[in-house]
């Protein structure tokens, strides 16, 4: 067993992956580019676990912690050197991410077999593999934004990979662009980390924080947490920011799956968790977290109740699920968060991939209004996705169920009016869940004539009635869907006679909240009071089953009565669907606005006056001042000779000169 | 009697002897070559003056001497006479450094000396080294000057087929010169150094109990290109196109006469000489051969000497066979052959060699 | 003493050739007094004991580079230069350039001339054993091998260049 | 006992030979010649230094002179015959299209 566990070729083999395919894919064959893409994607996920596996008996154990020989970055006293990072979180994460994303590379095989630019979207795939696996692994800041930034980048890529189509093309614009609003306030928070800590690495930070007491006020380190916080609303979809992750539908489904659902979203709290030293210190910034988490978590709750595209309700359920976990952050139960990320990523990979299957199936429709009764038409992908609804909604003993209730008791302990936002949220997510379970899969079918404007170029190959996916699909499905029943079982609070192994294996990686702080008073009282926890288990359960039956009174006993209801509260039905005008609002508010200083202000003041100006002056003055030089360029050849001697003579006398007088 | 002036003197004789017995060969070469050409083509070649016309060169030689010596108009006559001289000169200059035999105990003087102009030993206080170190550097510089001789003779005599004669005389030398050097490298890689004496030296001895230890065996694709190389340089057959008489008269040489014409005969066959002086000394052992047993001292001191001159004897004959055997090359095809063919495989020869070297040491 | 005579003989040489170069009008003259210099160099370079570069000197500057130059001459048929009046500047700038140049080149040599001692007259005390030819191939192989690689390819990419500019085009 | 600083010396006259025979003559070709003039020059005195430092890395870089004065040979009468074909001079006078 060698000392060195290489895990710089974790993030590197996809990058291989995508730099074979992004470079020679065009004259591949499919068949090969697909190979190309699993091979290298299979070959990270066995170095993770074997890395994982391998860590904790290597050297001193977790962290490990290896430096490439190089640095990224030497500025003066500032080195920020190639290294990679591995403890338990990112133990977690890395496995989560290669072993969900070499599902959904298998799963894309089949669903983009049809499609132009395969070769393209497997490159795209990689290279977020790559970016991801460097944000999880880094270790330090820096790094960690090189990753930040690169999965922007390839969800920009992603969400616009049907370029031809405008809403793509402009989606993934507005991610991009959203996402730089963030990411500027993180870039500002590693500023004042540098000035602070004078380093970017995590252990460096750490360990000269470890004895600073929690700050009273608004420090420093809040203001630096609350920009890490802002900059994770941007990645993770959190008010304000998280209006591009609805529009980041029109990317093909399993992008949806992988970036918008299981991994990139959540690097955020895994950016938040990673920096828990940080917040833990700065109760303020907690608070405000822990605010933003719910409120999220309820907002696109309700939006996602009017939703009729599928895949857009899965989206806003996974920004209010984004928004559970960083609640959870906020309330300092970091471990809670992440567990509930992983769950997340088994249960909401699957809606999605479950989703495209569907899709798939009704040849590109993605209106629940026009699906319906595909039960039977389409049973492996109905189980699966049965599965996911119960998991999502909360039904014991899925994975759903023991992640969200953790969270809820946590947020509970700490403070009661955010656990009453949350526990609406449960209830609104698992009516809104069985909504989609419902309108998809009971009632008839209402299809329309599909294959026309198929949001996929294969409307037209299968437009003869509904079909089960292809095996190379399912399979991914399934394995998901067994993931999202047992995932649950490494979380099992000791209330419900489990260990919680996972909170105890995160704990060497996380810092405790500090014990003055409110957060750590609640995870004292957490500790202790299992009873109450069991009663509030039950609570949960409750409200889920409250949401199933009123989903299955809506929309299975009754299908015609919503459209009373929307009728009758119409002001509220509208608002919803047009989730609350924020769109508008923010196009009325920034962006108008800055189009308008930019044309009016910036173009034909500062652009064409000034800079112009400046520029055809120095050109002008070069010109006149040419015009006199060029008498020189007599352009004979022993005319320049003789300058040069001169000049030469010039230069030797000179020294002499120097030479002599001194 | 100084040392020094034993020196003076004894070099001074050796000058004089051997340039003596150049022009002599010289001369026979000319007798051997009709002789033998003329068997060739089935003919007797010289035998009216002397027995079997062996004074004919002489003959030759007074007639050059006495005929008319004469200069066109518009030559540019500076340089229309230094041209002979200079090829002459240079031809006679690069025989300086070649070593004929070991050594050499001079009766009279007693001393010892070098058999080579420049060799130098036998006093106390003369240099240690016995013999230039950089003998072989000399000859190729030497010769790389006579190219001026044909060079000038051509452009100075002011006349097209002079000219032309001397444009490809110059072109041909200048190409082939990077063929002759790059295939004596191989050689000079296996003996390390530019010393011609040592070189011979590391050929003394056999390799198997017959097989005598010259550079021919290792280095025959070298000699191969050395051959051809040195054809060219001297403007032989095959390559002899700067004198083509049926293209161009008599090419750079067409408007001389009497000695100066014979100044560029000699150079031309003094090279030859000199070419195969190289070619013996690098590839076949020099003057190393069989000793041959109770000799008179001086016998056995001069019979290096005679090897040497038997393995000149040998290429000078095959220079003449092959004049006798082989057609002419077309121009572009001698260039081809020299750039396209020979420069590359003596590269590779080289690169060869030298990893051999290398593994051996 | 010798070395005097010698140094002092060939350094006549060297600068009646340069001066013949200069004066005369006809190119050919002048190629064949620079092939002089070149060759009393070579014979300068044996005086200060580099043998190896002298003979060089002579292989390449004078065997071959200025073969080239006559070749070229005669191949364009150059005739006497013609005494135009381009350039007032080359006299009016240059002579004083050039005047400038020497002066202060001989004031510094012979001002510095104390510090800086005497030549050793012939071969060099060989420092890492084996002859001058030796050290210098150690030298050019060992610590100037890749300036040597890279004069290779410059001298391989001057080749290409030669042939693509002189070659004809017909077309 | 030759002082270094004749070489030096002679070094320097060669060079000014050089720089003058390069502002006095008109045609292209010698000028070319005086270039390679001052070449020697510069390698007369690098290898006067090397012998007088008794460090060989003056001869190597008398080679390296000399291999850019072989390509330099090359090029540049290459482009003196291209110049000669089109403009049917070597008076560098009359080839004077060097401005703008």
């Amino acid at each position: 067993m060698t000392e060195d566990l290489r895990l710089w070729l974790i993030p590197l083999l996809p990058l291989i992956g995508a730099a074979v395919n992004g470079l020679f894919g065009r004259r591949f064959k499919n068949r090969v580019v697909s190979a190309v893409a699993l091979l290298f994607t299979a070959a990270s996920f066995a170095k993770a676990v074997q890395a994982v596996l391998l860590a904790p008996h290597i050297g001193t154990g977790l962290p490990y912690q290896r430096m490439l020989p190089f640095n990224w970055l030497d500025a003066g006293t500032l080195h920020v050197p190639f290294g990679f990072y591995l403890d338990q979180l990112s133990s977690i994460m890395v496995l989560v991410v290669t072993g969900v994303g070499f599902l959904i590379h298998i799963y894309a095989v089949g669903y983009m077999a049809h499609e132009g630019g395969y070769y393209r979207f497997f490159a795209y795939l990689n290279l977020f593999m790559f970016f991801m696996l460097t944000l999880v692994l880094a270790n330090n800041y820096l790094l960690m934004f090189v990753g930040w930034e690169g999965v922007g980048l390839a969800s920009y890529l992603l969400i616009g990979f049907y370029f031809n189509k405008d809403s793509a093309a402009n989606a993934g614009k507005k991610a991009f662009i959203v996402n730089r609003i963030g990411d500027f306030a993180f870039l500002l928070g590693m500023f004042l980390v540098i000035q602070k800590f004078g380093s970017l690495n995590f252990t460096a930070i750490f360990g000269l924080l470890k004895d600073v007491p929690a700050e009273a006020g608004w420090g420093l380190l809040t203001i630096i947490a609350l920009l890490f916080l802002f900059g994770a609303t941007g990645k993770s979809a959190q008010i304000p920011l998280y209006v591009w992750l609805p529009d980041a539908m029109e990317g093909p489904t399993p992008v949806s799956a992988l970036i918008h659902a299981a991994t990139m979203v959540t690097a955020g709290i895994y950016m938040i968790a990673r920096s828990s030293a940080i917040f833990s210190r700065a109760p303020h910034a907690l608070e405000v977290v822990a605010i933003i988490g719910g409120l999220t978590a309820i907002f696109a709750a309700t939006m996602g109740l009017a939703q009729n595209d599928i895949k857009r309700v899965l989206a806003y359920s996974t920004v209010s699920q984004l928004g559970y976990m960083v609640m959870a952050c906020g309330v300092a139960a970091y471990a809670a968060g992440i567990f509930h990320l992983m769950t997340h990523a088994f249960f909401k990979a699957l809606l999605f991939l479950g989703a495209g299957s569907v899709i798939h199936a009704v040849g590109g429709e993605q209106d629940m209004r026009h699906m319906g009764g595909l039960r039977t038409k389409i049973p492996v992908t109905f189980w699966v996705m049965t599965i996911a609804t119960f998991t999502i909604a909360g039904v014991p003993p899925l994975a759903g169920f023991f992640s969200k209730d953790e969270i809820l008791w946590q947020t509970w302990n700490n403070s009661p009016a955010l656990w009453v936002v949350g526990f609406i949220t449960a209830g609104l997510t698992s009516f809104y869940m069985f909504r989609l379970w419902f309108m998809t899969f009971f009632g008839e079918l209402r299809l329309k004539s599909h294959g026309h404007d198929s949001a996929h170029g294969h409307g037209s190959d299968h437009s003869d009635g509904v079909h089960e996916s292809p095996w190379i699909m399912l399979a991914p499905l399934v394995v998901l869907a067994v993931l999202s029943i047992f995932g649950g079982l490494v979380g099992i609070p000791e209330a419900l006679g489990g260990h919680n192994e996972i909170h105890h294996y995160l704990e060497p990686a996380i810092t405790a909240p500090l014990a003055e702080t409110r957060a750590g008073m609640a995870m004292e009282a957490a500790e202790h009071a299992g009873s109450t926890e069991l009663a509030f288990a039950g609570l949960s359960v409750a409200v889920a089953a409250l949401g199933f039956l009123m989903a299955w009174f809506f929309y299975y006993k009754r299908p015609e009565l919503p459209q009373k209801v929307t009728a009758k509260i119409n002001g509220l039905y509208l608002l919803v669907l047009n989730k609350y005008y924020v769109d508008e609002g923010y196009d009325r508010l920034l962006v108008k606005p800055l189009l308008w200083v930019s044309r009016h202000v910036l173009w034909l003041v500062v652009d064409q006056k000034l800079i112009d100006g400046a520029v055809n002056g120095a050109g002008g003055a070069s010109q006149a001042v040419g015009g006199q030089l060029r008498r020189m360029q007599s352009g004979n050849l022993r005319s320049y000779a003789a300058w040069v001697a001169a000049g030469a003579a010039a230069v030797v006398a000179f020294m002499i000169w120097r030479g002599v007088h001194q | 009697m100084t040392i020094p002036t034993t020196y003076l003197i004894t070099a001074v004789v050796k000058i004089a002897l051997v340039v003596f017995l150049l022009m002599t060969g010289v001369a026979y070469t000319t007798w051997l070559e009709r002789k033998v050409i003329g068997r060739i083509q089935n003919r007797w070649g010289p035998t009216r003056v002397g027995p079997f016309g062996l004074l004919q060169p002489l003959a030759d030689g007074i007639k050059f001497i006495l005929k008319e010596d004469m200069i066109p108009d518009k030559v540019h006559r500076g340089l229309f006479i230094l041209a002979p001289v200079l090829a002459l000169v240079m031809s006679l200059i690069s025989i300086a450094v070649i070593p004929f035999g070991e050594g050499l105990h001079v009766p009279v003087a007693g001393t010892d000396t070098q058999l080579q102009i420049t060799g130098v030993n036998g006093f106390p206080g003369a240099p240690h080294s016995t013999d230039i170190n950089i003998g072989l550097l000399i000859i190729l510089g030497v010769t790389s000057i006579g190219v001026y001789g044909i060079a000038l003779a051509g452009w100075s005599s002011n006349s097209k087929y002079a000219l032309l004669g001397s444009l490809r005389a110059s072109a041909q030398m200048i190409s082939y010169e990077l063929a002759l050097g790059l295939s004596l490298v191989g050689v000079l890689l296996m003996a390390g150094t530019f010393s011609l004496r040592e070189i011979v030296n590391t050929q003394a001895g056999f390799w198997l109990p017959y097989v005598p230890h010259w550079y021919i065996f290792p280095q025959f694709i070298a000699f191969f290109i050395y051959l051809m190389a040195a054809y060219a340089e001297t403007n032989r057959i095959p390559f002899d196109l700067p004198e083509a008489e049926t293209e161009l008269v008599a090419g750079y040489h067409t408007e001389y006469s009497s000695m100066k014409f014979a100044m560029f005969f000699m150079a031309e066959y003094l090279n030859m000489i000199t070419v195969s002086c190289i070619a013996t000394l690098l590839f076949f052992g020099g003057w190393h051969g069989p000793q041959i047993p109770h000799l008179p001292q001086l016998l056995t001191d001069l019979l290096p000497v005679i090897w040497f001159s038997a393995k000149i004897f040998v290429f000078m004959f095959v220079y003449i066979w092959i004049r006798g055997t082989l057609p002419r090359f077309r121009y572009d095809q001698l260039m081809a052959f020299g750039w396209k063919f020979l420069l590359p495989l003596a590269i590779a020869n080289i690169i060869v060699t030298s990893f051999i070297v290398a593994w051996r040491a | 003493m010798l070395h005097e005579i010698l140094f002092l003989f060939f350094a006549a040489i060297c600068v009646g050739g340069a001066i013949n170069l200069v004066l005369q009008r006809h190119p050919i003259n002048s190629a064949l007094s620079l092939v002089v210099v070149m060759v009393s160099l070579a014979a300068l370079y044996l005086l200060l004991g580099a043998e190896f570069v002298g003979a060089v000197q002579v292989i390449v500057y004078a065997g071959a580079i200025m073969v080239l130059f006559v070749f070229v001459i005669m191949l364009l048929n150059a005739g006497a230069e013609e005494q135009s009046q381009g350039s007032r500047i080359a006299l009016l700038i240059g002579g004083p350039g050039v005047a400038l140049l020497a002066g202060a080149i001989m004031w510094l040599v012979t001002h510095s001339d104390k510090t800086i001692g005497n030549v050793v007259v012939g071969s060099m005390v060989s420092t890492t054993g084996g002859d001058n030819t030796h050290q210098v191939a150690r030298l050019l192989f060992k610590d100037f091998l890749l300036p040597f690689e890279v004069t290779s390819i410059l001298i391989l990419i001057a080749i290409m260049g030669a042939v693509v500019l002189a070659s004809r085009k017909e077309s | 006992m030759v002082p270094l600083s004749w070489y030096l010396i002679l070094s320097a006259i060669l060079f000014c030979l050089g720089v003058s025979a390069f502002l006095l003559k008109r045609n292209i070709i010698t000028i070319f010649m005086s270039i390679e003039l001052m070449l020697n020059a510069v390698n007369l005195s690098f290898v006067a230094f090397a012998n007088h430092l008794g460090k060989l890395s003056g001869h190597v870089f008398v080679f390296f002179v000399m291999v850019v004065a072989a390509a330099e040979a090359a090029v540049g009468l290459a482009i003196i015959i291209a110049v000669f074909r089109t403009r049917e001079t070597l008076n560098v006078d009359r080839v004077n299209l060097l401005k703008l």
